[in-house]
């Protein structure tokens, strides 16, 4: 025991404090609300140009590791597919532009094509379980980035596609970096939004059942296969809107785009920022567009060195992601919403067996969150 | 005719290389119930000491087996210092720390050796010799021998010792294990250890072909995931096959079916693995588990 | 003689106070109960005995304070433990299942003779032998746990809930199974369990524990008899 | 887009301090090359001028990457240990280098471009055709050169479509056709099996080699294959090819390992055809000795630089220059397996040439500059080839030769024999 006391889990902090805490009010909620509103509309404004365009990057892949989060952190089915819908998204934007459709029918597109993709993909795949499903969604960018390169006509082959769309409006008095984010603001805000409902409300607890226990859920009513389908659709369709953002703020995309190599970043931008938790999608969304800058920054012949170094500490540090920090402050609110959640926390507290560390720190937030 | 049996002896070479990643994939999983993305980066390394060894004048033999201790010894380490937070908790985080460590091997073997194509010597010669019209080189025909000897190894290991038993024990429960007195920490060590052991010889034996840089197995890591999860993660005999099967069929596919080519051929082994999946969820070989409520 | 003594033993995960000083002593050979109600503390009692749960206060297990050993230190030591939930290797046969629960033995004839033991104790397991554990029946499972527990050749055997889950004819079968294994082993136990009546038929005496505290401790007669403790504490 | 003075500061400050670690290079004070003459260019002061890079520092691509770097860094290097260089408006500068890794991802290509634009003065030796298109349009939008960059593909050379840009290395058409054109010269029938990258990489390369063959009766292509950049094997290739009987093998490939196996492959099936390689993958020493090309008829490719590994040019100044810089100015210490780094030196030579004639410090001065270098002879280069940035339509370097192996390095030769 002693020699593995070193590794063992951090003690927790305070246990929940029984009134509420001041976080919980609900008119500081409301206030907290507004107050990241006001920020959130201005901080374009005040921005200096490559931190507007930063941001909207960031905007980007939030999405992109949201749309990961559905499927895997909420409802726990591997995906190694996600960034496939980006890069789906991202051709059905790019075409549509190419061809002077209107922004509306080219996004509406963007968001169904890669949906539908995902449905019949989820057809077939969800009834596979466990690393069988991860499997096939590794097919997803494998076998895409060849496909993308054979049907050149429409995408351009490995050369790639340009779509330069949406500078800022004249009149509108912004430049065009303000404009950007805005726009990736204001459409990543509400995918978020409609997100959180949705993993708060009746299908999220499906999701987390599924989750937890299929055979539970099946026993509970909950078809797992449909739940899975479900959370996977929604998934690609959240990976498309992040597509259409992609095309917005890149202007171009190519096979490269949605290599396996990305799909996997994307995977742990997800599990950093933290599985299973909206305010972790975005502070994935941060990680994946921030490291690779921060290490080039400090020595860009050393990047992959420094981005190996600093995923590890951080997971080392926080085994349950960025979010987990956050969650860590808020634990007292966390606490009394538990009892949404779908496994009731046992009487008899998580393993702490061996000298293997008790990492069932992490497993309980989920609970939480779910 | 003779192209046909050449392609599948081609196949079979190619698939040797997919199957020497796979065997460690699967020796790390029955050891610790994980999926190591970082099995081919660990290997790189291995094999990046060897030709650090080689250069100074060291036998390759001798350089390969010193690579080989070298790999048991970080493995362990890994696993004891790293991997071991992250044993109990979320898998999916497990999975992403191998993902992190193959990121650092990766940087630390570019700084270390630069990102430079170093040509890696062979423990076989290139001579060629034929049969029946068809051509394989010694070196092809050894590499396969190699991964036979260990992939028997490895099943001699799971089935018939202690050792295999208790390894595979510590991946189920590890807390049930310490109960019946499985020093768990030590055991995982061990796993991981033998598995990087594994991959340095997997490393040295790809190397001669693929030509030493840092990311000499990333490509070749997916094809054996792919086999990893067809052949059935519990079977080293299995997985080989699997790779095997995957190497030659992608081959017959490329030349024999049009729509499918050499563009599209990476598709086969997932197509095959999605029949498979459906009708043997267990993969090819790889034994049924009963999920329990 | 006291083979097993707890000593005002505390525990908490997190800050959550789970043991707050328990105590409880078992004679070599004696088998000894402990009863409660849900969440009173009773399985991370076990739990301190086997080193899982970092714990204060003390425990002696044959004269050697053995607080702070790793659980396999302590399974070396002879104390062999069936975790609530069976603790089955679900991927590994039944044959297999019980090796691993020889591991810390080396003399091969001594352990086939001891399956062959084992088999005989529980002939259900007779016929699942090249079956994985996964595909045992609740039952069967809890069987081969006590089983897989036995091979250790250990000085003492701690049960956790072992009725939990199971029909009450086949509970009944596995504690007659048990009893059977003390008289002719004279393996000394600790047995947690929330039927009171089926603990009652194994064991000599027994503790309750509420919050984490002996409210109670006694012989089992001296127990059976409390009526309205029973109905309190133990659920009827 | 223009980039604009910006003073909204001050609230900005406390909202971008979070990010402040992570976003080091704000755009204060950035101004665009729309800007009227005289007054100077971001990125460049009396005594100094700052060169970007985006390029593949890691990931798989990293080994060529780094090399573009190298290159230039070694060349700059030397030039500043020795005083800098005299611009054509009479001051005297040192040219830093601000490389950042884009690991051949377009997205992360097009944020370096976004973090460097008003920090360098201009952009240049990058690799990568996706990772350069992705920040083409923004780079003529914001009117930052793209100068130079390693990328055989056309786009970047047509001055119309890309008013900022200039390719370095020929479009892969040029190599491919510099090729055919050697062979429909021959004086036998052939019958040539193609293998390319399906990329726009062999897709080039097979296009100029076709359109030089067309109208030769001599040449017959009897079998056209594809491998994917990402493969680990080509052996299937290599045998359905050798069913053929071809006895040229047309072989646009661009990895290294591949090469050697390719070359392998085909001695192990006892087919022996005369071989084209690309530029990129027939370095003497890191390919064709380990792929054993001598027991080919004849290994061809196609040049416009001294092979550093090759002994011919052991001795050879500009190589012996060439080298020792890498190392001391490149962090480069042994000979590449890959021309990248030799190309980014030359792109140094001709960067050197274009400050010399640049009169203003603006980047229009030095896109006017930029297409102004005529017949220049950079160090490395071989005989018969230059730097000719005058002609629409090519990249800086249009010319090459076609040369064959010898056992130790090439030849320049005029047919094939």
């Amino acid at each position: 025991m002693a020699s593995a006391s070193a590794v063992q889990a951090t003690p927790s902090p305070s246990a929940a404090s029984p009134a509420p805490s001041f976080t919980e009010r609900p008119w500081v909620r409301r206030a907290g609300a507004l107050l990241l509103l006001v920020v959130l509309v201005v901080a374009p404004l005040v921005l200096p140009q490559f931190a507007n365009e930063t941001l909207a990057r960031v905007g980007v892949f939030a999405v992109a590791v949201l749309g990961l989060n559905v499927v895997m952190g909420y409802t726990g089915q591997v995906s190694l597919g996600q960034i496939f819908f980006l890069g789906l998204g991202a051709y059905v934007t790019a075409y549509g532009v190419q061809h002077d459709w209107n922004v509306v029918v080219v996004f509406l597109l963007a968001c169904v094509v890669p949906a539908v993709a995902g449905l019949v993909v989820a057809l077939a795949a969800a009834r596979l379980g466990g690393l069988a499903i991860a499997m096939v969604t590794i097919a997803l960018p494998i076998v895409g980035v060849p496909l993308a390169k054979r049907l050149g006509d429409v995408t351009g082959g490995s050369q790639g596609i340009s779509a330069r769309m949406g500078g800022a409006p004249e009149g509108s008095g912004l430049y065009n970096d303000q404009w950007t984010l805005y726009v990736v603001l204001v459409i990543g805000g509400i995918v978020f939004l409609l997100t959180r409902s949705l993993v708060r409300g009746k299908f999220g607890r499906a999701f987390a059942i599924v989750k937890g226990n299929e055979h539970v859920a099946s026993s509970m009513g909950i078809s797992p296969y449909r739940y899975k389908v479900l959370a996977f659709t929604i998934a690609s369709l959240i990976g498309g809107v992040s597509g259409f953002l992609y095309m917005y703020v890149i202007q171009y995309t190519s096979p490269e785009t949605m290599s396996f190599g990305h799909s996997i970043q994307l995977l742990a931008a997800m599990v950093i920022g933290g599985a299973g938790s909206i305010v972790g999608s975005i502070l994935g969304g941060a990680y994946y567009v921030l490291v690779p800058q921060l290490t080039n920054e400090i020595d860009a012949s050393l990047t992959a060195l420094l981005q190996g170094a600093i995923l590890l500490a951080v997971l080392f540090v926080l085994p349950g992601g960025l979010a987990s920090l956050l969650r860590a402050v808020t634990r007292g609110r966390r606490r009394s919403g538990a009892g949404n959640g779908a496994a009731a926390p046992s009487t008899t507290p998580p393993s702490t067996a061996g000298s293997a560390p008790a990492a069932g720190e992490p497993e309980t937030e989920r609970h939480g969150h779910a | 005719m003779g192209t046909f049996v050449q392609l599948v002896v081609d196949g079979l070479s190619t698939g040797s290389v997919y199957a020497a990643i796979a065997l460690a994939i699967v020796l790390v999983n029955q050891a610790t119930g994980l999926i190591n993305f970082a099995q081919g980066g660990m290997a790189v390394l291995a094999a990046y000491v060897a030709w650090a060894l080689t250069n100074r004048g060291v036998p390759l033999v001798l350089a390969i087996l010193l690579s080989i201790v070298f790999s048991f010894v970080l493995g362990a380490v890994v696993e004891r210092y790293l991997m071991r937070r992250f044993e109990r908790g979320d898998p999916d985080t497990a999975v992403v720390v191998t993902i992190g460590l193959l990121t650092l091997i990766t940087g630390v073997a570019g700084w270390l050796w630069t990102y430079n194509n170093q040509s890696f010597p062979s423990l076989f010669p290139l001579d060629t010799v034929s049969f029946l019209g068809v051509s394989v080189s010694i070196r092809s025909i050894g590499t396969t021998l190699v991964i036979v000897v260990v992939m028997a190894l490895l099943q001699a290991l799971f089935v018939g010792t202690k050792l295999g038993l208790a390894l595979r024990a510590v991946a189920i429960n590890p807390q049930s294990a310490s109960y019946s007195g499985l020093p768990v920490g030590r055991l995982l060590m061990v796993g991981w250890g033998l598995a990087a052991a594994l991959g340095a010889v997997a490393g040295a034996l790809v190397a001669p072909q693929l030509t030493l840089t840092p990311g000499m197995l990333d490509n070749a890591l997916v094809y054996a995931l792919a086999a990893v999860i067809l052949g059935g993660l519990t079977s080293p005999v299995g997985v080989v096959v699997a790779a095997w099967i995957i190497g030659v069929l992608e081959n017959l596919a490329a030349v024999y079916v049009p729509f499918i080519g050499y563009d599209l051929k990476v598709a086969v082994p997932f197509i095959l693995i999605f029949v498979v999946l459906i009708v043997r969820p267990q993969g090819l070989f790889g034994r049924k588990t009963v999920v329990r409520v | 003689m006291t083979l097993l003594e707890l000593e005002g033993v505390t525990a908490s995960y997190g800050p959550v106070q789970v043991l707050d000083g328990v105590s409880l002593s078992v004679p070599e050979n004696g088998a000894f109960g402990i009863l409660g109600a849900n969440g009173a503390g009773k399985t991370t009692t076990l739990r301190a005995i086997s080193g899982a749960v970092r714990t204060g206060g003390r425990i002696v297990f044959d004269g050697k304070d053995i607080s702070g050993l790793r659980p396999d230190q302590v399974a070396a030591l002879g104390i062999a433990h069936v975790p609530e939930g069976r603790g089955s290797f679900g991927d590994l046969t039944v044959r297999e299942n019980l090796r691993v629960g020889a591991y810390l033995r080396k003399d091969r004839k001594g352990i086939d003779q001891d399956i062959d033991y084992c088999l005989d104790l529980f002939p259900n397991l007779q016929d699942r032998i090249r079956s994985n554990a996964s595909a045992l029946s609740g039952g069967e499972q809890q069987m081969l746990a006590v089983a897989r527990a036995i091979m250790s050749k250990p000085r003492m055997l701690l049960l956790d809930e072992a009725s939990l889950g199971l029909a009450p004819s086949t509970a009944k079968n596995v504690y007659e199974a048990i009893r059977r294994l003390r008289l002719e082993s004279g393996i000394a136990m600790v047995v947690v369990e929330q039927n009171a009546n089926l603990a009652f038929t194994l064991v000599d005496s027994a503790t309750v524990l509420e919050t984490g505290r002996n409210v109670l401790t006694g012989t089992s007669a001296e127990l059976r008899g409390m009526d309205e403790i029973r109905r309190a504490y133990l659920g009827g | 887009m223009n980039t604009h003075l910006r003073s909204r500061r001050a609230l900005g400050l406390a909202v971008a301090s979070a990010l402040a670690l992570a976003l080091p290079a704000c755009a204060e004070g950035g101004g665009g090359g729309s800007r009227s003459s005289g007054e100077a260019s971001p990125g460049i002061t009396d005594d100094s001028v700052t060169l970007g890079i985006t390029t593949p520092l890691s990931g798989t691509t990293a080994g060529p990457g780094t090399c573009t770097v190298a290159g230039v860094k070694a060349y700059f290097g030397k030039k500043n240990a020795d005083g800098g260089i005299e611009f054509g408006d009479g001051k005297t500068r040192k040219v830093e280098i601000e490389a950042l890794d884009d690991t051949y991802d377009p997205q992360k290509a097009k944020a370096n471009y976004d973090q460097l634009k008003n920090d360098v003065f201009a952009m240049t030796a990058g690799l990568g055709t996706p990772t350069n298109r992705a920040w083409r349009e923004a780079a003529i939008a914001d009117e930052v050169p793209q100068a130079l960059i390693m990328t055989g593909d056309p786009l970047f050379s047509d001055t119309d479509e890309s008013p900022m840009q200039l390719g370095f290395v020929p479009i892969y058409q040029n190599e491919g056709e510099a090729f055919g054109k050697l062979l429909a010269g021959s004086s036998q029938d052939h019958k040539v099996a193609i293998l390319s990258q399906n990329d726009d990489f062999g897709e080039g390369y097979v296009e100029g080699f076709k359109s030089a063959v067309e109208d030769a009766d001599n040449i017959e292509i009897v079998k056209e294959l594809t491998y994917e950049a990402t493969d680990t094997s080509v052996d299937a290739q290599i045998t359905e090819l050798s069913s053929t009987g071809a006895d040229v093998i047309f072989n646009a490939m661009s990895v290294t390992p591949l090469t050697i196996a390719a070359l392998q492959k085909a001695q192990q099936l006892n087919w022996k055809p005369s071989w084209f390689l690309p530029s990129n993958t027939s370095s003497p020493g890191a390919i064709l000795q380990p792929g054993g090309a001598t027991a080919y008829p004849g290994v061809y490719s196609v040049s416009f630089a001294k092979a550093p590994a090759s002994p011919a040019f052991a001795q050879d100044e500009d190589v012996v220059e060439y080298l020792a810089a890498l190392k001391q100015y490149g962090d480069y210490p042994e000979p590449p397996a890959f021309p990248h780094c030799q190309w980014s030196w030359m792109v140094g030579a001709t960067l050197e040439q274009v400050f010399m004639k640049m009169e203003e410090p603006t980047r229009a001065s030095f896109m006017e500059a930029l297409r102004s270098v005529k017949d220049f002879e950079a160090p490395l280069m071989l005989p018969d080839t230059s730097v000719n940035t005058t002609e629409d339509g090519q990249p800086a370097v249009s010319t090459v030769v076609v040369q064959k192996y010898n056992g130790k390095g090439y030849d320049t030769v005029e047919s094939f024999q």
